[in-house]
């Protein structure tokens, strides 16, 4: 997936990158909303986002919290892949965040899992080198977090989101 | 937009108006928590699934009778043969309960614990202590303590201040039927592995009785509250209203407690005597409290709350959604915050668990239809009450492990496994008191002497792991020697 | 980097020696990968829990039947009568195989699928083929088919090579059995939802059948190497070995297979006919698969490798623990990862699940005599076989669905609700038969012409959700309408 993200995509994310830059408001709200700050590597600046604030609170209760920051498991580590996965999470983000339009409990995206998915190996390669071929990587892969989903944020975090529209206009 | 989202974050709610103990009119919280207040009155908002909520008209729910006819055939002798229909949204609960065909026969006052914020009420006629008003209200007749309660002000369902302090706004329990009931329970030694804080009595001084207000943890209290009234009770005119949790939570604990139970005439006791065989049997009312009780759910913690009144996000700020209501209308919010599974699947999940469930509980109604045949067959051919007496004892046993599942309201959802063990004893019990009529018929069956199940097997579940009776010494935890 | 990755993939281990589709002696294999190899040996140690290991002497398993003696007069007429012990670990299971009193009755050599590594015999007997071999086997004698495995080489339990590639070490299924049985299951259109990859290949074209090794995920190949064994089969001699999942996987769908099945004669299939009551019975065997899939673990994608091997670390690395055995030895490991409760909590959670599950089986044994006792009263009054018809055909139903929970080997664990309804059908099947049984006596009950939950009830709790056959025009989804 991670190698998705550097030949696959590139098109995809430099575009959305663009679009991004483009549209004042998206542009606007990246700024306002310290999208900015995707280029630093501190949890606050990702925790700027109330959205990310169960996780971010989740976080620092969990195991990893002393050993790893947000960036470490969420974003890519091949210099390239790692600003292109900012754009285009910086996207997602701030399109998501002005339009209120993503789906919640907010849940990770294939892609996303992918990044996340070679951060643990990228820590942990020791620990899981023996397994069988595609026991950690590739098409077949078996993802760490089938059984240690909660190194990250301890139990799942997010909320379920505001009324629905069918739900407001009830009455 | 953004702007608004920041400003939310930093403002906590200002209070426009004080409310206090006699506060019952929701409105007026209203003003000082209109989101809340906003769900609650959604509680109006007809919805339906496909076992809950309620169906039916809009004027009125389903009349459960119609959808399955032997639950009139049991209930015969009853109020509940009358009409007995699908619960529906909290705002009702006032209305259903004086519009309900059972008040044609006489019905006590205690009805009105579950079905009106009447905590001013309970004040007045016991002198400022709520449990005297409860046993006060027992005697009166339901018209004249409904009467009671408008003369004392306006009458409202469960409102605001039947589970909020007013001054603090935390979680409280008002109702002295579940004050009274949980307090029993911790003083018995019953298993309670739900409810840690009732461990935690246990393991102290017990000099004074367990008080849910101050022993409980926020998050039990977050079930508490609902227990007020989601649970099994009697509250005929007899006497007071009771809770039946003094020999703990678990459908026989609780046959037992009935069984023991005596009333004041010193007579022992029962809901109604069955109009058909004549044998005297108990009624289960919606025991949710209790069935959640034995569910992995309560074990692990997952309040009432956490699934019937999940946060919703108001921009930046979370809100408990009042509008409580079945969360499978809802599951984004109710389930999925700890299962992380596509909504399709998570609904797929509860339409197996319920629909294994629906079918077990049909077959028990089939096989208590056959028990009272079998019963009105006997006595056609002339067999005497001492000869059905077994198939009677019976038929109160099946009957009350029946009922306590088809009068849960969540369909077995609540402890998918411990609801299907009570309907297979269920099925068994009403099959062999057809067996015993067919012998006081005079069949060449015996009837058993003492039914299966009863010293044999006292099922304790929820105790630590005993020896299972047929096996020979079992280790008392897992081993491994070496070869 | 990327590079290194690749390159890793390509060449994962340093092997010392090669191994290939003929080494059947783990030893070899233990040279590449000690520390499986370790852990496989280690299956010979004996472990013990309350339901689970075997107890019983260092030199053989406990007998069962001593255990549950009711176990034993429904095995009656069959070999299982005369010895059915705990099972053990992996490393016995030729050696069990071996010394088990059933082989007092002649045993077909299909035994051998499943207590022997045993490809390089089926493809020797087959010229290749191993379908083929596997047929030959089953017209063997169990003793001559073991002759010729020892004659092809030595004789081992399950081995490296029958769940793994020598090549890549990739995890495949090699039984012809199974291979046939999930390729059947794939073509029927029964609910399977706890195996993505069949939806999938439903999906598509069909050209070809189902083909584990091709369409299977990995992690459901880390189920489908224990669905191997741990299945409901025939292995007599009458026909080559059969697992019948050709309508589907749960109880009532097997039952439907095996009443469908004609024997190469013509006849009708059963397994035994039972030595008092006449009665053409079936055996249910060790059904793990087949109840773990209707699970909610399964329907999580929660694989037996997850539970029964779980990782484990060896200094800086980690790999599946191949000591095969219960998860109970093993809480922290099995169960924790995912479930972050004390040990103690887990087990007790195990234990009120396998509590209740042995109370329902134990009323269902006392039932299923009541029904024998029934029966052998009946024909002692002279009861005709036509009129024990319906008995008998009760006893059928009663019998497999007591027999498959039974026979199951996690006590219920594996889906606690499942396999409670599946013995409260049990219970209410023996119960009508004993019922039926007294009315061939000559009692006043009619017996039930058509059991209930014969059509009226298929219940396809995997389907979606149906409206219960009683409730009227329920609502096609959860829904909400304005008054
Ligand atoms: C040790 C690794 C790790 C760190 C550090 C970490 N996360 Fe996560 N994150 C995870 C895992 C694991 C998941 C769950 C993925 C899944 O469910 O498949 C996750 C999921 C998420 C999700 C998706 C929503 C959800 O709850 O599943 C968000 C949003 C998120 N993380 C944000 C953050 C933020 C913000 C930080 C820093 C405060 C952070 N993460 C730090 C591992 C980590
Ligand atoms: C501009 C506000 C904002 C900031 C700042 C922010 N997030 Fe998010 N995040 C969101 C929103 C909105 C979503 C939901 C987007 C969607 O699901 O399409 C989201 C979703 C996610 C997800 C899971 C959804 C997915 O697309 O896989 C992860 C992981 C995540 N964020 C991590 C981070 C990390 C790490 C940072 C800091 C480097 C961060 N976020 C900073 C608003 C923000
Ligand atoms: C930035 C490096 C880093 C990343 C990224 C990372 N880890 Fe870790 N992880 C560590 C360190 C350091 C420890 C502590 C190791 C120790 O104490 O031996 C640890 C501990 C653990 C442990 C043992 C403690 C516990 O929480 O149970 C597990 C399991 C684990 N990591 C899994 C994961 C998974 C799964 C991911 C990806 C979702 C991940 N790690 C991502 C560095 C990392
Ligand atoms: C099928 C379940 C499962 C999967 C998938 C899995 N693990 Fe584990 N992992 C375990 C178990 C069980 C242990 C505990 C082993 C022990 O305690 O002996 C463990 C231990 C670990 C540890 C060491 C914890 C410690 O105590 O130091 C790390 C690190 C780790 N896993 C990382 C990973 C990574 C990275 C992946 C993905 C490649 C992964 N795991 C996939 C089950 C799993
Ligand atoms: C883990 C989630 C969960 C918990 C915890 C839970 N419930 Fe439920 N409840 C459900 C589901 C799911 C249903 C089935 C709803 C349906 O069939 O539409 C249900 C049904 C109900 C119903 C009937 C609802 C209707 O629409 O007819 C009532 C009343 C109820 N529950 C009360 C309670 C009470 C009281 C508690 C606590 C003692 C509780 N529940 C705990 C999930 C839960
Ligand atoms: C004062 C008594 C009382 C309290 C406290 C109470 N309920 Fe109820 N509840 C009722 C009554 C009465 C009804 C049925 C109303 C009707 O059918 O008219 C009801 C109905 C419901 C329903 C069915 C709603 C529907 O749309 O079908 C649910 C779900 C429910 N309650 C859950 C809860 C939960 C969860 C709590 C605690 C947070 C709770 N209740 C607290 C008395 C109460
Ligand atoms: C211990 C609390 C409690 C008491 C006491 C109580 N109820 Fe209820 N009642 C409930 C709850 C909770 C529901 C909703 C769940 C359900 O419908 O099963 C309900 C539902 C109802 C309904 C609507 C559904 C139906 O059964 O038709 C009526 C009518 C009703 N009650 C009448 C009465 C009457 C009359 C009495 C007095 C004899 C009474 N209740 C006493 C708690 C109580
Ligand atoms: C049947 C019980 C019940 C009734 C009636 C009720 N609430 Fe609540 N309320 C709850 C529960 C449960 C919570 C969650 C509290 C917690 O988690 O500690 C809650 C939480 C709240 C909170 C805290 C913020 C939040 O949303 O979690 C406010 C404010 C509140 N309720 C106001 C009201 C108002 C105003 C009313 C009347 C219109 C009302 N409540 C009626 C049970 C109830
Ligand atoms: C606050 C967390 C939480 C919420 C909310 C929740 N669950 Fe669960 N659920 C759990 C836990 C914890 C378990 C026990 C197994 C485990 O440890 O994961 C569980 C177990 C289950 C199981 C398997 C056990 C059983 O009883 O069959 C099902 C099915 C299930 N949940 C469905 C649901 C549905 C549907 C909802 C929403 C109506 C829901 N859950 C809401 C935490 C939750
Ligand atoms: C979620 C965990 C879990 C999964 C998944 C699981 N099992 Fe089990 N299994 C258990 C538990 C717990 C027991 C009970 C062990 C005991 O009683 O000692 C058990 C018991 C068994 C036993 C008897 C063990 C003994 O010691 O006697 C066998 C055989 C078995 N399982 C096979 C399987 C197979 C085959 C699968 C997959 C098709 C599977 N299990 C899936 C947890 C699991
Ligand atoms: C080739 C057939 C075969 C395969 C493949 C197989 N088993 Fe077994 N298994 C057996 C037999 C036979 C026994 C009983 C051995 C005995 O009692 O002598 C057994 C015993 C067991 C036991 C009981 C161990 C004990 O200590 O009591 C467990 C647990 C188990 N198997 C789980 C599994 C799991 C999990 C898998 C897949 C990873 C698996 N088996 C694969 C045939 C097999
Ligand atoms: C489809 C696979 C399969 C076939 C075919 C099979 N077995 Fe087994 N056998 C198992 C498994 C799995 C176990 C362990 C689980 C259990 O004991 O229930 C087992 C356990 C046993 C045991 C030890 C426990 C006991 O029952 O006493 C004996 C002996 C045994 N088998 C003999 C035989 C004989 C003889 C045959 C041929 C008639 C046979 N098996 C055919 C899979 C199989
Ligand atoms: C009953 C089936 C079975 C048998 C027999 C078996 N294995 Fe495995 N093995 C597995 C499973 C399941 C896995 C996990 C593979 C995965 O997750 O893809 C595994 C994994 C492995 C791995 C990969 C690293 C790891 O530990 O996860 C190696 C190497 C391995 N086995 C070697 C062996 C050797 C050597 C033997 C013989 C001594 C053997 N296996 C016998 C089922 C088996
Ligand atoms: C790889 C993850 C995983 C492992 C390993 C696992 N479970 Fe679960 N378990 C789950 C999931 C997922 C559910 C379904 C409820 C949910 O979504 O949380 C569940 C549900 C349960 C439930 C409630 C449902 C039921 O069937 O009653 C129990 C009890 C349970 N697990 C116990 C165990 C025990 C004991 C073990 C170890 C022998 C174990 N689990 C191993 C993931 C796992
Ligand atoms: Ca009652
Ligand atoms: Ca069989």
């Amino acid at each position: 997936m991670i190698d998705g993200i550097v030949k696959g995509r590139w098109p995809w994310v430099v575009l959305a990158a663009a679009l991004g830059v483009l549209l004042g408001v998206a542009g606007f709200t990246l700024h306002y909303a310290e999208g900015l700050s995707y280029f630093s590597t501190d949890p606050r600046a990702c925790a700027n986002c109330h959205i990310m604030k169960p996780q971010y609170d989740g976080w620092q209760k969990a195991s990893h919290h002393a050993v790893a920051t947000c960036a470490d498991c969420h974003l890519p580590h091949t210099f390239v892949a790692k600003y292109l996965a900012k754009a285009s999470n910086g996207w997602h983000h701030s399109k998501g965040f002005t339009l209120q339009d993503f789906p919640e409990p907010i849940a990770i995206k294939p892609e996303n899992a992918g990044i996340l998915q070679a951060n643990c190996l990228r820590c942990h390669d020791d620990m899981v080198h023996d397994l069988v071929p595609g026991a950690a990587r590739g098409r077949d892969t078996i993802a760490c977090v089938h059984c240690h989903s909660a190194v990250g944020h301890g139990d799942r975090a997010g909320l379920g989101g505001p009324l629905r529209d069918d739900e407001r206009t009830k009455r | 937009n953004i702007f608004e989202r920041k400003a939310e974050e930093r403002t906590p709610y200002v209070r426009v108006v004080e409310v206090g103990e006699d506060d019952t009119d929701p409105a007026k919280w209203g003003k000082n928590w209109p989101a809340q207040f906003d769900g609650y009155q959604r509680t109006a908002i007809s919805t339906r699934t496909r076992f809950g909520g309620h169906g039916g008209s809009e004027a009125m729910p389903e009349e459960k009778l119609d959808r399955d006819p032997w639950l009139r055939r049991m209930f015969l002798g009853y109020a509940f043969s009358i009409d007995y229909r699908d619960r529906r949204g909290h705002a009702y609960m006032l209305a259903d309960q004086e519009a309900t065909q059972r008040l044609t026969k006489p019905q006590s006052g205690s009805c009105l614990h579950c079905h009106a914020s009447i905590m001013p009420l309970y004040r007045k006629l016991g002198g400022g202590d709520v449990f005297k008003g409860l046993d006060e209200t027992s005697k009166l007749s339901y018209q004249d303590a409904s009467k009671a309660l408008r003369d004392a002000g306006a009458a409202h369902p469960v409102s605001c201040v039947d589970c909020h302090d007013p001054k603090t706004m935390a979680l409280r329990v008002t109702r002295p039927g579940f004050i009274r009931g949980i307090a029993a329970l911790a003083a018995s030694d019953a298993e309670a592995p739900a409810l840690p804080s009732v461990a935690l009595w246990r393991s102290g001084s017990r000099a004074r009785p367990y008080d849910p207000n101050t022993d409980a943890s926020r998050n039990e209290m977050r079930s508490f509250v609902c227990g007020q009234c989601h649970v099994e009770y009697y509250c005929g005119g007899k006497m007071p209203l009771q809770f039946p949790w003094g020999q703990g939570l678990r459908v026989e604990q609780i046959e037992a407690f009935w069984d023991a139970t005596k009333f004041p005439d010193g007579s022992a006791f029962y809901d109604y005597e069955h109009k058909e065989s004549g044998a005297h049997v108990l009624k289960a009312q919606h025991p949710e409290f209790e069935l959640w009780n034995q569910g992995v759910h309560a074990r692990s913690g997952v309040s009432c709350a956490d699934c019937h009144m999940p946060y919703i996000r108001e921009g930046a700020t979370k809100v408990s959604d009042h509008w409580v209501r079945s969360p499978l209308l809802n599951i984004n919010r109710a389930c999925q915050t700890c299962h992380r599974f596509p909504e399709a699947e998570l609904s797929a999940r509860v339409a197996v668990i319920q629909q294994r469930n629906y079918d077990l509980l049909e077959r028990g109604g089939q096989a208590l239809v056959a028990l009272l045949d079998a019963v009105n067959d006997a006595k056609a051919k002339g067999a005497t009450t001492e000869q059905l007496a077994p198939a009677l004892a019976l038929q109160r046993r099946a009957q009350w492990r029946l009922d306590f599942i088809a009068a849960e309201n969540s369909m077995g959802f609540h402890a998918p496994q411990e609801a299907a063990r009570v309907l297979g004893e269920a099925i068994d019990y009403a099959r062999q008191g057809q067996l015993a009529a067919l012998a006081a018929a005079g069949s060449p069956a015996s009837a058993p002497a003492q039914p299966f199940g009863d010293a044999a097997h006292p099922a304790e579940p929820g105790a630590a792991p005993a020896a299972p009776a047929a096996r020979k010494d079992p280790p008392a935890a897992p081993s491994a020697s070496g070869r």
